[in-house]
C-alpha cells in the first residue's frame, strides 16, 4: 500500500473548492480576499486562475447584503461558498442567515432550497483583540433551519466540507484558524462526510470528553497523557452540531458515567451547556460524578499576552479536571500536566502550538 | 390606438393593452378589497398589508416581463404576487393557513411566492429581499440566460444599509436587475421627512451609478414605459435601473381598515391621492378614446366579483394542515 | 392603606419612560414608531408631546446605524433607549451591540461605558410567522459584556427598567409583546430592581420550576393547578439571564431534588440548557431525578394556526412534567391539567389568554 | 507669507502652520517606520495597519480641529490618534500589551482612543466606528456644543450599508458630522474597481443630501482648506460633510513589510504614488519658498527621533497588567 498522502487543512479546504468548481458548475466562491494573491490563508489560492472571476468572486465589504445575495443565487440553484475571513465579521449577516437562509425550506414546505455554505474563521493568537477572535458557535447552533459543522482535522476539513457543498442546506462551517496550519492524511479523491454527528476520536472508560474544533487537538493530547497514568478516556469530536445528535455522546456517558465538555468559545450559555443539559435530561442514571465544562471564561478577548496567558484553557485543565473526576492521585494528575507543558516547549499562547502541526 | 394618455405624452397605447392594465388593476383592487371586507370574519388569522390605491405599479411593471424573469417583494406582496401571475387560491389558503397556501400555511400574508410564474419570494423584513433580488439577478447572469430579476422596495427600505450594498453589488457586475421602489411617503406611520433628506430617492440609486428614473407611480402606463426601459437595459446587459414610483396607500399600514383619524397624516392629503386614483385615472383616458364604457366595466367587474368569490369558498373549505406536519421541511431533501 | 394601583404593564413601561425622560435630561428614547401616535404598543404613547422630538427621536429604518448612532451618543454620556419592535429586526445591529457595545468596558479597561437600554420586543400570535416571532434570548445571553433582563410581571417591567436605564452598561430588555396586556400592582413612584438575579415566585417543596418572560405565567398557573392535588412547587423567575446569578436556583434545587425549566426560545442550545449544566456542575448531588426541560420545538414557527397549536408549550406541560419528576398519580395530573385547561376557556392559542390579563 | 503653493492656488499659508504642518507629518512618518523597523522584535505582539504615505489627511484634518472635537477611526489609526493628539506612550505601550497602554493593553493597535484630546475611539470592524461617530455628533448637538465629530473611513468602508444609515440619519438631523473617506484604492488586496463601480466615491455622499467635495489627500494644505470649510459648516449648524481624500498606502495592508511582490498593484502606481509623497509635496514648497531648509529639517528630525526613542525606551520597560487583573471591567461601574 502507498503511504497515505499528508497535507495541511488548509490545503485539505482548497482541493475540496477546487473539486466542488470542477464536479459541479452551480458552485462559486464569494468572499473578502478569495480571489486576492494570498487567498484566505491559503484556502483559495490561486483558484481564481482555473476558474476566472465568475466562479472565485471576489466581493466588496459588505457581508449583509453578499449573503442575501449568496442566498438568491442558491434560490436559483446556485450553490455559493461565502467565507468570512473572521467569524467576527459575520455577525453583520445573521438578519439574512437566520430570517431569511435558515427559514427557507421551512417556510415554504420544502419548497426552497438553500444550497449554500458559509466558511466562517475564527482563531486566536497574536493580540488579536476582543473584535477579531471570538468563536461564535454557539449563536448558529441555536438556529433551527441552517447545519452547523466544527471540523477538527485536515481529513475532517475535506469530508465535511465536501457534504456541506453537496448539502441543500445553508451550512456554516466554521474553521479555527490555527488548524489550518495542521497536517494529516488526506485522500485526494473526493469524499464526503455525512453532516450528521460527532465522532469518536479515542476510546477508552474512565471518563468521557467532549470537545468541538481546536479543543478537540487538546484534548486528545489531555487524553494520550492521562493514558500514561493509566487513565484513559473517550475523546468525542463533536464536529456537527446542528443537526444535533447526541447518541454517541449518550452512549459513551452511561460507559463511563463522567462528563467533560471543552468550548472552543464562551462557556457561559456555550455548546457544551447543551451537552450537560442533553445528558442530564437523558442519560442522568449513568452519571456518578458532578459534569465539568472547560471553556473561555466570561469577558472578551485581551489583546495583551500577559493577559491572554490565563484566557485559554488547554489539555492542562482538562487533565485536571478528568483527574478530580476520576479521583486520581495528586502525583498522576502532575504526572500528565508536567508531559503536556513539556510537549509545548515554552512557545507563548499567542503562537501556534509547533506540536500541534500533525499529522493527525 | 389610443393616444394621448395625458401624464404619458407621446406613449401610442394599443387598447387591448390598456384595457388589460386596467383589468389586472380593476382585479388586483377587488380581491384586496374583498380581503378588507372579510377580514374581520377572523379565518384571515395573519398581518396583512394591502396595496389598494398602488396597484399601477406592479401591473405596469409585470407588464413587461416575462414568466421567467423573477420578482422578489416585501411584507406588501399581494399585489406584486397577482400582477406576476401568482395563484389567487393559493394566496387565500395562506393568508387562511391551509395547507394548500403558496407556503402551506407556514408563512401567511408576507411570504407570498410562486415559482412557477417567477414570483421568487417575499419577505416581511423590511428591505431583506433585496439582495435576494439581486442574488437571483446574478444567478441569472451566471446562468447566461437573458431573464431579469425585479426588486420591489417601499421608500423605507432605502434605508437600510442593506439596499445600497446590493445596489452597488449589481452596478459593479452590472446584473440584470430592475428596483422598483414604491413611494408611499410613509413608513407605517412615519413620514418621509422624518426619515430621509429631501432629495430625490432617485438620487441615492445614481450615487451608485446606477441608471435611475422617477415616474408617477399611479401612471400604469407611465410605469410600463419606465420598466419597458429599464427592462430592456437589464435584459440586453446594460446593466441595473431604477424606477422610482410616487404612489399612496389608502388604507391602514397593516390590516383592513382606514386610518387618518391617526393624524399621522391629513384627510386633504389623503383626498388628494384619492383624486388620483390609479384606477380612475386609467378608465378616464380609455372611457376618453373609447376604450371602455360603463357596460364594458361592469362586465370585467361581474367577472372578476365571480373569480374572487370561487376562490373564496374554495379557501373557505380548504382543509388545515396536519398538526403533525408541523416538524417536517426543517431541512430540505 | 389605600388600595394598591393596578396599571397594565405597557402603562408601567410608558410611565417609567416618562419619569426617566423627567428626572435625566440625557435620557432619549430612539425607535421605529416610538413618536408615531400608537407609540410602540402604547409604551411610548403620547410621550414626543410631552417631551418633544429631540428626546423621543423617531428614526429611519436602520437599526444597525442607528444601535452605532445609539452607541457612540452613550459613550458622549447620554443615556439612549433604543426599542425594536420585533427582536427579528435586531438581528441586523448585533455586530454594533455584541462587538461593540459589549466590548467597550472591557476594552477600555473601564474607560468607557456604554449606558444603552435596548428594548426587544418577542412575542407570539396571529399567524405572524416565522420573522415576526422568535425569541432570541439566548444570542444575548451568550455574549459577555452585555446585559440581559426578561420582566414578567407590571412591577418587574417598571423596577427593571429604571435599573436598565440606569445601568451604565449596554442592556438588553426583552419584552413579551402578550406581557404587555398583564396587570398589575405599580407603584407610582420611580423604584428600581437590582440588575442582579431571578426571584422566588412561589415555595413549594416538590420541584424546582425555572422560566422566563411569559413562561412565567404558564409556571404560576401551574404551580396553582400543582398545589391544588397536593403538590406545591418553587416557581423561579429567571427575570437577569445575564449577568447569571444562579445562587437562588442551586438553593431551591438543593430543597426540591427535581428541576424543571421552561423556555419562551427554542428548547435547544436554550437558556434552559445552562440552567440545567449549571445545576449539574454545582448541585448535582443534590438532583434525584432526571432534569426535564420544556422551551419551542426545534423549527421555526408556522404562520397557520393549525400548525401552532402545538408549537408552544404551557401551564399542561409543565404539570405533565412536574407530574413525572414527582411520581405524581395519573389522576392527579389529569386533575391539574383539567383545571388549566378550563382557565383558557377555550381560547385559540394565536390569542392571548384573558385569564393572563391579571392583576400579578 | 508663504503663498502660491502649487496645488492649492490661492491659498495664503502661514509658514509657521506650514512648518508645523510638516512637522507634524514628519513625526507619523517617523513613528510608523520606527514601528515597522522593530516590529520583527516581536514586542508588539499585535497587528499593525500603517498610515505611511497617508499622513496628509489625519494632519491637514487635526489642523482645523479643537481638542474638544470628537474623532473616531478605524483599524488604520496610529495616525489618526497621534494627529488628534494622542499621546505616543499610551500607543507604544498598547502596541506593547502594557498596563499603561491607552486600553490597559487590552485593545492593541486597533483600539487607539485618549478621551482627553477629543479621540473618541477606533475600531477594527471596518466601518463599524461610522455611526458611533455620528452618534458622538448627535450627542454633541443634543448637548447644545458648538464642537464637531469628525469620522474617519477607508474606500472599502462605504460598501458597507452601516455608511449609508449613517449618513443618511446625519443629513435627516443636520448633525455636525463631517466624514473623512481617505480612498487609498485597496482594501487589503482588493482594488476598488473589483468592488465599486466607476463612480466618484462623493457621489454616494451627494446622494445622501451631503455637502461632499473630493480633494488631494497627499496635498495636506488642499486637505486642511477642505477640512476647514467642513468643519466650519458643521459647526454652525448647516450640517454633516464628506471629503473624499486621495492617497496611497505604502507598505503592506497589515503589518511592516513592502508587498508590491504579490503582484495586487504595479511598482509603476507604487513608484508614481512614493513620487507624490505628502511630506516631500509639502517640503518642497516650503523650501521653495524659504521656510525650510536642510538644518531646519534635521534639526526636526533629531528631536523627533529623540522623542520616538524616548517613547519606545519607556513602553519597552513599562509593566505588563497583573494577569489577575484579566476579568476586571467586564461590566462598567
Ligand atoms: C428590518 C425591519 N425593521 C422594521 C420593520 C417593521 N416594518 C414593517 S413594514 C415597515 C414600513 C416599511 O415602509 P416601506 O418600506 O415604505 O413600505 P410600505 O409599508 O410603505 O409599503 C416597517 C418599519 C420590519 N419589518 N423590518
Ligand atoms: C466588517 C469587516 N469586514 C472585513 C474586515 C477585514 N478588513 C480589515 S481592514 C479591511 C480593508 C478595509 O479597506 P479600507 O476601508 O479601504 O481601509 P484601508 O485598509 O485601505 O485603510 C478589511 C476588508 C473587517 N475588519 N471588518
Ligand atoms: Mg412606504
Ligand atoms: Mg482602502
Amino acid at each position: 500500500m502507498p503511504a497515505e498522502r499528508v497535507i495541511t487543512a488548509a490545503e485539505a479546504v482548497r482541493e475540496t473548492l477546487a473539486q466542488a468548481l470542477r464536479d459541479r458548475p452551480e458552485v462559486f466562491l464569494l468572499g473578502e480576499g478569495v480571489a486576492d494573491p494570498t487567498g484566505i490563508f491559503g484556502t483559495t489560492k490561486g483558484l481564481v486562475d482555473e476558474f476566472g472571476p465568475d466562479r472565485v468572486v471576489e466581493m466588496p465589504v459588505a457581508e449583509n447584503g453578499l449573503t442575501g445575495i449568496a442566498i438568491g443565487s442558491a434560490l436559483m440553484g446556485r450553490r455559493p461558498v461565502m467565507t468570512h475571513q473572521r467569524v467576527d465579521f459575520a455577525l453583520l449577516s445573521l438578519e439574512q442567515l437566520f430570517n431569511a437562509a435558515a427559514k427557507s425550506s421551512y417556510v415554504t414546505n420544502g419548497r426552497h432550497r438553500v444550497p449554500l455554505t458559509v466558511r466562517m474563521v475564527i482563531g486566536r493568537g497574536w493580540g488579536q483583540g476582543p473584535q477579531h477572535s471570538q468563536s461564535l458557535e454557539a449563536l448558529f447552533a441555536h438556529i433551527p433551519g441552517l447545519k452547523v459543522v466544527m471540523p477538527s482535522t485536515p481529513y475532517e476539513f475535506k469530508g465535511l466540507l465536501h457534504a456541506a457543498i453537496d448539502d441543500d442546506n445553508p451550512v456554516i462551517f466554521i474553521e479555527h484558524r490555527w488548524l489550518h496550519y495542521v497536517s494529516g492524511p488526506v485522500p485526494p479523491e473526493r469524499y464526503a462526510i455525512a453532516l450528521s454527528g460527532p465522532r469518536l476520536v479515542e476510546q477508552g472508560s474512565k471518563a468521557t470528553v467532549v470537545a468541538n474544533s481546536y479543543m478537540v487537538l487538546e484534548a486528545i493530547r489531555a487524553s494520550a497523557a492521562l493514558a500514561g497514568v493509566g487513565c484513559p478516556i473517550d475523546v468525542i469530536d463533536l464536529r456537527v452540531l446542528r443537526p444535533f445528535d447526541p447518541t454517541l455522546i449518550l452512549e459513551s456517558v452511561r460507559r463511563t458515567g463522567k462528563l467533560v465538555v471543552c468550548d472552543t468559545g464562551w462557556r457561559l450559555f456555550g455548546i457544551g451547556s447543551e451537552i450537560i443539559a442533553t445528558v442530564a435530561e437523558r442519560a442522568f442514571d449513568a452519571l456518578k460524578k458532578p459534569v465539568a465544562r472547560i471553556g473561555l471564561p466570561d469577558h472578551p478577548t485581551p489583546s495583551s499576552l500577559a493577559l491572554a496567558e490565563t484566557y485559554y484553557p488547554g489539555s492542562g485543565d482538562i487533565i485536571d479536571a478528568v483527574g478530580k473526576l476520576c479521583d486520581l492521585p495528586a502525583a498522576a494528575v502532575s504526572a500528565a500536566r508536567a508531559e503536556v507543558v513539556a510537549a509545548r516547549r515554552g512557545i507563548p499562547i499567542d503562537k501556534p502550538d509547533p506540536a500541534f502541526k500533525g499529522p493527525f | 390606438m389610443v393616444t394621448g394618455l395625458k401624464a404619458s405624452p407621446g406613449i401610442a397605447l394599443d387598447p387591448s393593452l390598456a384595457t388589460n392594465l386596467f383589468r389586472e388593476m380593476l382585479r388586483i383592487r377587488m380581491i384586496e378589497e374583498e380581503i378588507a371586507k372579510r377580514y374581520r370574519d377572523e379565518k384571515m388569522r395573519c398581518p396583512v398589508h394591502l396595496s389598494i390605491g398602488q396597484e399601477a405599479v406592479p401591473v405596469g411593471i409585470s407588464a413587461v416581463l416575462r414568466r421567467s424573469d423573477q420578482v422578489v417583494s416585501t411584507h406588501r406582496c399581494h399585489a406584486h404576487y397577482l400582477a406576476k401571475g401568482g395563484d389567487l387560491r393559493a394566496m387565500l389558503c395562506e393568508l387562511m393557513g391551509r395547507a394548500e397556501g403558496c407556503c402551506g400555511g407556514r408563512g401567511g400574508s408576507m411570504h407570498l411566492f410562486d415559482p412557477s410564474v417567477g414570483m421568487l419570494l417575499s419577505l416581511p423584513i423590511v428591505a431583506a429581499s433585496i439582495p435576494i433580488g439581486v442574488g437571483a439577478a446574478l444567478a441569472l447572469k451566471q446562468a447566461k440566460r437573458d431573464d431579469v430579476a425585479v426588486v420591489y422596495l417601499g421608500d423605507a427600505s432605502v434605508e437600510e444599509g442593506v439596499f445600497h450594498e446590493s445596489a452597488n453589488f449589481s452596478a459593479v457586475h452590472r446584473l440584470p436587475v430592475v428596483f422598483v421602489c414604491e413611494n408611499n411617503l410613509y413608513s407605517v406611520y412615519t413620514s418621509l421627512e422624518e426619515r430621509q433628506p429631501p432629495r430625490p430617492i432617485a438620487d441615492l440609486a445614481r450615487g451608485h451609478g446606477l441608471h435611475a428614473v422617477a415616474v408617477d407611480g399611479n401612471d400604469v402606463v407611465a410605469v410600463q414605459r419606465a420598466a419597458s426601459d429599464a427592462v430592456r437595459r437589464a435584459r440586453s446587459g446594460s446593466g441595473p435601473a431604477f424606477i422610482e414610483a410616487a404612489t399612496y396607500r389608502w388604507r391602514e399600514h397593516c390590516g383592513p381598515n382606514f386610518d387618518n383619524t391617526l393624524g399621522y397624516r391629513s384627510e386633504a392629503e389623503f383626498e388628494d391621492w384619492k383624486r388620483r386614483d390609479p384606477l380612475e385615472f386609467l378608465a378616464r383616458h380609455l372611457t376618453e378614446h373609447g376604450a371602455l364604457n360603463e357596460t364594458q366595466r361592469a362586465d370585467l367587474a361581474a367577472e372578476i366579483t365571480a373569480e374572487i368569490a370561487a376562490a373564496f369558498t374554495y379557501a373557505e373549505a380548504a382543509p388545515y394542515p396536519a398538526p403533525d406536519t408541523a416538524e417536517h421541511h426543517l431541512y430540505a431533501g
